[in-house]
């Protein structure tokens, strides 16, 4: 069923656009919040559009669960996908190339900026341990790696990575409410573009699972890494995007 | 199969012996009626053990075809068999099929030989009868074999799932997918309506009502899907259908030639929910038990259904006392322990005190009451709802009484339950659900000690007082238990046994009735 | 709020819009199969998706786990609902108006059509012990009550209806798979102007869980009651639809 | 209270012995140490005792304002007593504030008093000191009357519910929301970041990140609002905020004053999960918890944190380490059982076999090693995924192993929690989980009788074995606890004694060191 186009949800026949939805509306529970709730239903392209549960939460509110079958098609030849753009090597065949080519440890620092205290997703990244069976980049032979930990500041981050001599910038963003995230990576860019010349300046890489790999260009960032991201994946960009990038400069005495 | 940890719960010895002889009572004189009777499904099913099969050309089976014609010329009281193969002597054939042909376009006239001729039809029906029951016996010795080469499961309870598309090739991957991601037993559901059905359709369907029909093709189509899939996981899965309704007996021999494992099949489930006359239903039981037993087939009884109208604490006793009359029906009928698949359900309303306790109370009280049979562990449906956060919680917590409680078969529940029938997304979810259950909690009933006179053990204890008194109740009516089932005392249901459907299929045998099956399928199967 | 015409979803902030939803899709789970997952959830107007889970499900099928923000607006005051159009009244009350107006019981015959055998609906309505407290309409002393249990025909249907002098239809349909309430449903109703003259014909309801109340006129019965119905409601509109309705003339012997 | 069933377990009273001699013979040090320095929070908290409030109008505190003029004058070493009150003894105002503003415009020189002078200054403040913790105790006395007006809890656990929007007018209807739905305590979540502040912000705050600054404004609002909401509930709502970080002693008098009920507050959470400097912590630790001790506050350790980092099986005796240490510390503080809140979580791995069961023993040795203390059970978050119908049924395990073991306090655990801050329908559901858990199982501790030599038996002396050996580990090291700190043992975290942030807010005390709050703080309040 792959090669199709095509698509719609399945519920248990091909085809029958089944699907499931629940939410609150700031309505006291009676009729006309049933009927709204059916409204925003087919609005979303639900019809018809039962309305399997209501629950009165307190006087204001009411909770819904909503099934039906969607009108909408999935144009499966439309969905862009950031496929990955190097090829996946082990530590050992990363750490030989940085070896042959960079003839010096590639330096990295990595940290969680901000107030943002979750070093689980970088550390999982960095330390020895890595994750998902991964080793991290501290394994590997030709990387040095700095992890600064948590709830650093921009100008700790910038200062440190110039002491350094860093070559790549690795900053962890998990807490998004009110777009922490965001505005956190935003300001590291910019202070990384404020404080070195343009052919000088780290790779900046972002992660956390609430980014996505398209925001790149719009965080000024080189490249944004998601849940799920592993060290090998990470060190392999890595080592593709000094490398074998043409169009990127090697800063500092290759 | 890894050992088992039992929970353990002290009930006096001697009242569950007392439950016991109760229910012997109450059920012996209902053997000793259906033993003086035989219904067209019996009969039908013998037609169809001696080889009989197809349909003619508007789907009408060969096998009632033949016997209205047999019966409209000699009625039913002397069995089929007589008439069927006397006249097969005297037309010189041996094909049953070609005999139903003839009989249908009126070319044959039956009658009810006697003397020598009788002795000869008897002996020619016999043999085919006899060896349409060798063939279950090698189905029987097949599955032995299947199950040595590729397995059982590993964990227990087993994993029950059903499939219900309506359309048999649509239910072969589902029942494939449903294998693959940890099913142990598929039973695919019926479609409404078949159970009132006095015929057994025939091929392959594709258009039942919320369920497949049941029928010999759709049979055989499952298990070989099922036989592919358990070669493939390296784990025998099993396969359940329905005998069940008027044609009880039939379907129960279909069983046993297509090598179906388990089978839906409760001695008074079709009186009370179906309206089917009590005799006809007691005779078919019989007969349907007795081709079980033979062909290894572990039966399923329904006593979850009374919890889906009565209310589950008041009503618990009235389960146990089903099991009970359902166990000496069964035994009776020539089934052993390891077959007897009885049924109940977590239906107490979630919302009152202490309800999780209850079900472990009734739970454990099947458990201890029935140590070596398979038990079926049904989930919750009636006070499933459109909540399906709280539904997947609710079958959580099911799946943990299950392991609690060291259930065997457990019937996989679905949070969609009060809303649509299963998505295959419902049936994913729903194996993550036991997984879950079965992975962390498995052997906690090593740690479940019911106090001895704490709340469990006490609510046993009045359960099993409720269902002797029950059993005394039922006793106490002049013709015991068709009486008790006439007054409602089931489900609230008044069903006396000379109305109800498929009453016109039964009657009482003539002294010269004769009938190879019965006789041939209580002997034990050469090994 | 409730009396604001136009609002939105509400996850933790008035106006946020959240919304949570789940399906599956024929594909392979890979992120092009995410990206198709975030494609439909954007159909739906759900902008930003966060596809928060995907699992496969064997080789060809994917669910999904999305949550977002939805853009569109519920427009309260364009609900629709049918309100209920008559007083509730207690069983004395209806059984007084009966006796008083009708001098004979009102004869009401219920079923389970089709192959249907869902008959705990139609005994809520029906039986003494009632539903949500309230008591079945046998327990009306002017109401005869004749309940013919499940999988009836619809010709044993208007049948007995005729030999009982039928009032009032009350019929149940829980199975709606492949729409066979519906199609029962249709059966049934055409059935029935078949067999008897216009201004004769018995009051025809019909009731289960997935009906809703606007389809009377398509199903052609005079009412649909829905899940959750009491026989009190059933009952005052049995005796509305009677006695207060000026548009229905009383067939038989008033 | 409804009386409970504890559940069993035969655990060695020698072994639990000896490992609270250890804790005990690791604490020691600490205490000695702690006693021998203060801190600037110390310092700035004995001046809000006193009665200093308020902030300048850049928003600095105008008790950091008063301590940084005083320690610029004369250090940290003596107190802030001793300067503070002589100062004001030569300004001839009794005025905190007033002299506050004067330091701030440098129209004040602080000098240590000596002989007469230094007399009239320790008595000068020790009487504001005494007003401001006899003001905790008629807090606590006022607290004790509202509990007996309008009603602890009718069940337990107590639920505890979190409050998150960063907008203190945003959280005071969902608070009270959430109580209606059932909440008996209110946590209202911290913004990011607080914790490193080293001063308390002022005022109503509207702006924080994934939750609400702590202030004494806020505090004020939202205990109003929750007394309203008892009133109408019949039920006393207890409300929750975290004396941690920077500023925990200044925090613990601010919640002193303005009746908080409970306050997360841990001997290492800073030092480990802050990098704050391990001697700040402990002097800070010391003196907020003799101010819990005589507010009546009951105090919410943080071993749950250690599981959300390290495996909670590898690393579930360091939870019990954690809870022995912070047990000593308490009682050393001042603090009774039944104010020690120690914390542990349900965080093992779903995915691992027997998972449910390892829990039951953690939770169940917790509860044997510390029978009288209202422990504080933390549900599942780092196996929490997108994946919510998941999550929703893991919650309901943990608030089953949370009744079946018997705990005293219940964090709701969130279908959403690796999605979203709680929606209003995420804590809903969420309550509708514990309140099934709650009605149906809730007293089936009862019949959970751990076999003397089953599995979580043997888990639970697993642990407690380890645990023992890892503080016998920790007294090995050259200056015992200090030093297993700084060389990683806890959650390899290494954290050396010289090094955190805020230790330049430490001194070591000088002999003529003066605070009349410590010494206030320890005699047991008028009756
Ligand atoms: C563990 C945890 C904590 C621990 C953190 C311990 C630590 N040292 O990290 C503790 C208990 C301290 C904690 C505290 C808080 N937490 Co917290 N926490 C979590 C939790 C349970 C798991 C996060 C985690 O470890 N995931 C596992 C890692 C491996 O995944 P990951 O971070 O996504 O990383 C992967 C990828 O994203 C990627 N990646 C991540 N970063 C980077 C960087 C680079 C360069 C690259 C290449 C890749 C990469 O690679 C990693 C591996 O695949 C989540 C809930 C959940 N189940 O997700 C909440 C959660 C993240 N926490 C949350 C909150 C709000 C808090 C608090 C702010 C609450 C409070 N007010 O007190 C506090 C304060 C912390 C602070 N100041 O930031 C919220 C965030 C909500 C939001 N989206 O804004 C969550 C989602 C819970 C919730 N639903 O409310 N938390
Ligand atoms: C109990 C039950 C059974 C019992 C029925 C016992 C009985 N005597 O009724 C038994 C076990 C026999 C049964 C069997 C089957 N069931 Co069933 N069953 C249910 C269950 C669990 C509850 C239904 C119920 O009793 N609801 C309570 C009543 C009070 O609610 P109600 O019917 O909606 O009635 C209310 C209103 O709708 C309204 N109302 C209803 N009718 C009428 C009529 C009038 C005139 C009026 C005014 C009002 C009214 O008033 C009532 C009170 O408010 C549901 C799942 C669920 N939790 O909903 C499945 C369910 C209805 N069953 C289902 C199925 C498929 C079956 C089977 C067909 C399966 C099979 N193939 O074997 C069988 C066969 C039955 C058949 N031939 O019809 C499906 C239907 C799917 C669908 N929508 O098509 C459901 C939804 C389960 C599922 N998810 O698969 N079932
Ligand atoms: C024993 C038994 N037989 C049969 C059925 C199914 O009934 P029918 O095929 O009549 O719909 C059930 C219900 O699940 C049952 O429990
Ligand atoms: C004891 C303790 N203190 C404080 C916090 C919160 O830390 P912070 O306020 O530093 O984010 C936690 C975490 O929940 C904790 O467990």
């Amino acid at each position: 069923m792959s090669d199709k186009a095509i698509i719609r949800p399945y519920g248990d026949t091909t085809g029958d656009g089944m699907v499931q939805v629940s939410f609150t509306l700031p309505l006291p529970h009676d009729k006309r919040a049933e009927g709204a709730a059916a409204q925003l239903a087919n609005k979303m392209g639900i019809e018809p559009a039962l309305v399997v549960h209501a629950k009165a939460m307190g006087p204001d509110f009411t909770f819904f669960v909503v099934y039906g079958r969607v009108n909408h098609l999935v144009d499966v030849s439309q969905v862009e996908v950031i496929e990955r753009d190097f090829p996946l090597l082990t530590p050992k065949q990363a750490s030989l190339i940085v070896k042959s080519r960079l003839r010096r440890r590639l330096v990295v620092v990595g940290a969680c900026i901000g107030t943002d205290a979750h070093t689980v997703g970088i550390d999982a990244i960095l330390n020895i341990k890595g994750f998902a069976g991964e080793k991290g980049l501290e394994y590997y032979r030709e990387f040095k790696v700095i992890n600064m930990g948590a709830q650093v500041s921009v100008p700790q981050l910038v200062s440190r990575s110039q002491q350094e001599k860093a070559d790549v910038i690795l900053v962890s963003q998990v807490v998004t409410q009110r777009e922490a995230h965001i505005l956190n990576a935003l300001e590291m860019s910019a202070a990384f573009r404020e404080a070195y010349p343009a052919d000088k300046r780290p790779l900046l890489i972002i992660g956390g699972p609430r980014f996505e790999e398209r925001q790149a260009a719009e965080l000024g960032v080189d490249r944004v890494f998601t849940r799920g991201s592993t060290p090998g994946e990470v060190a392999s960009y890595l080592v593709h995007a000094f490398f074998e990038n043409k169009q990127r400069e090697l800063h500092g005495p290759a | 199969m890894k050992a088992r940890s039992r929970p353990r719960l002290d009930v006096d010895i001697r009242t569950v012996k007392k439950a016991r002889a109760l229910a012997k009572r109450a059920g012996r004189p209902i053997v000793q009626m259906a033993k003086q009777h035989t219904t067209v499904s019996v009969e039908r099913a013998t037609l169809r053990l001696a080889g009989l099969s197809g349909a003619d050309p508007d789907g009408t089976p060969w096998a009632n075809r033949l016997l209205d014609a047999v019966r409209a010329d000699t009625g039913l009281e002397h069995g089929i068999c007589l008439p069927v193969w006397d006249a097969l002597l005297r037309q010189d054939t041996r094909d049953l099929n070609r005999l139903a042909q003839l009989a249908a376009v009126g070319q044959v006239r039956f009658r009810i030989p006697e003397g020598r001729d009788a002795a000869r039809a008897q002996a020619a029906a016999r043999k085919p009868v006899a060896a349409g029951i060798r063939k279950i016996d090698s189905r029987r010795k097949e599955r032995d074999r299947l199950i040595k080469r590729w397995g059982d499961p590993q964990q227990r309870p087993w994993i029950y799932l059903i499939v219900a598309t309506g359309d048999i090739y649509e239910d072969m991957p589902q029942a494939q997918a449903a294998a693959r991601g940890g099913a142990d037993i598929i039973a695919v559901i019926r479609s409404t309506g078949q159970s009132l059905l006095d015929y057994v359709p025939e091929g392959a369907t594709r258009e039942g009502f919320a369920g497949t029909y049941a029928t010999q093709e759709n049979f055989r189509l499952m298990r070989a899907a099922l036989d592919e899939t358990s070669k493939e996981l390296g784990r025998y899965v099993r396969l359940t259908n329905y005998a069940s309704g008027l044609c009880m007996p039939e379907i129960a021999a279909l069983a046993g030639l297509e090598r179906l494992d388990m089978m839906l099949n409760d001695s008074m489930y079709g009186i009370l929910f179906r309206d089917i006359n009590p005799i006809r239903t007691f005779v078919d039981q019989r007969f349907s038990r007795q081709v079980h037993a033979r062909a290894g087939i572990i039966i399923n009884t329904g006593e979850d259904n009374y919890l889906t109208t009565a209310d589950a604490v008041e009503a618990a006793h009235t389960v146990t006392v089903s099991q009970l009359l359902n166990e000496f029906f069964a035994k009776e009928a020539g089934l052993e322990d390891w077959q007897l698949g009885l049924g109940h359900a977590f239906e107490i309303d979630p919302a009152i005190p202490d309800s999780f306790r209850l079900e472990l109370a009734h739970a454990l009280l099947a458990r201890t009451l029935f140590p070596d049979a398979p038990l079926k562990w049904m989930p919750p449906t009636r006070h499933m709802t459109g909540d399906v956060f709280g539904g997947y919680l609710l079958d959580g917590f099911f799946n943990l009484a299950g392991v609690m409680t060291d259930q065997d078969i457990l019937l996989v529940g679905m949070m969609t339950e009060a809303v649509v029938t299963p998505w295959l997304s419902d049936r994913d979810l729903a194996l993550q659900n036991v997984r879950y259950v079965v992975n962390a909690a498995g052997r906690l009933a090593e740690d479940f000690v019911p106090r001895p006179d704490g709340f469990i053990a006490q609510r046993c204890n009045q359960v099993l007082g409720e269902s002797i008194d029950l059993l005394e109740q039922i006793l106490n009516h002049d013709s015991g238990l068709l009486d008790a089932i006439a007054d409602g005392t089931f489900g609230l249901m008044k069903r006396p046994a000379d109305a109800g459907r498929g009453l016109e299929g039964v009657a009482k045998k003539a002294n010269d009735y004769y009938n190879p099956a019965i006789a041939l399928l209580d002997e034990k199967p050469a090994a």
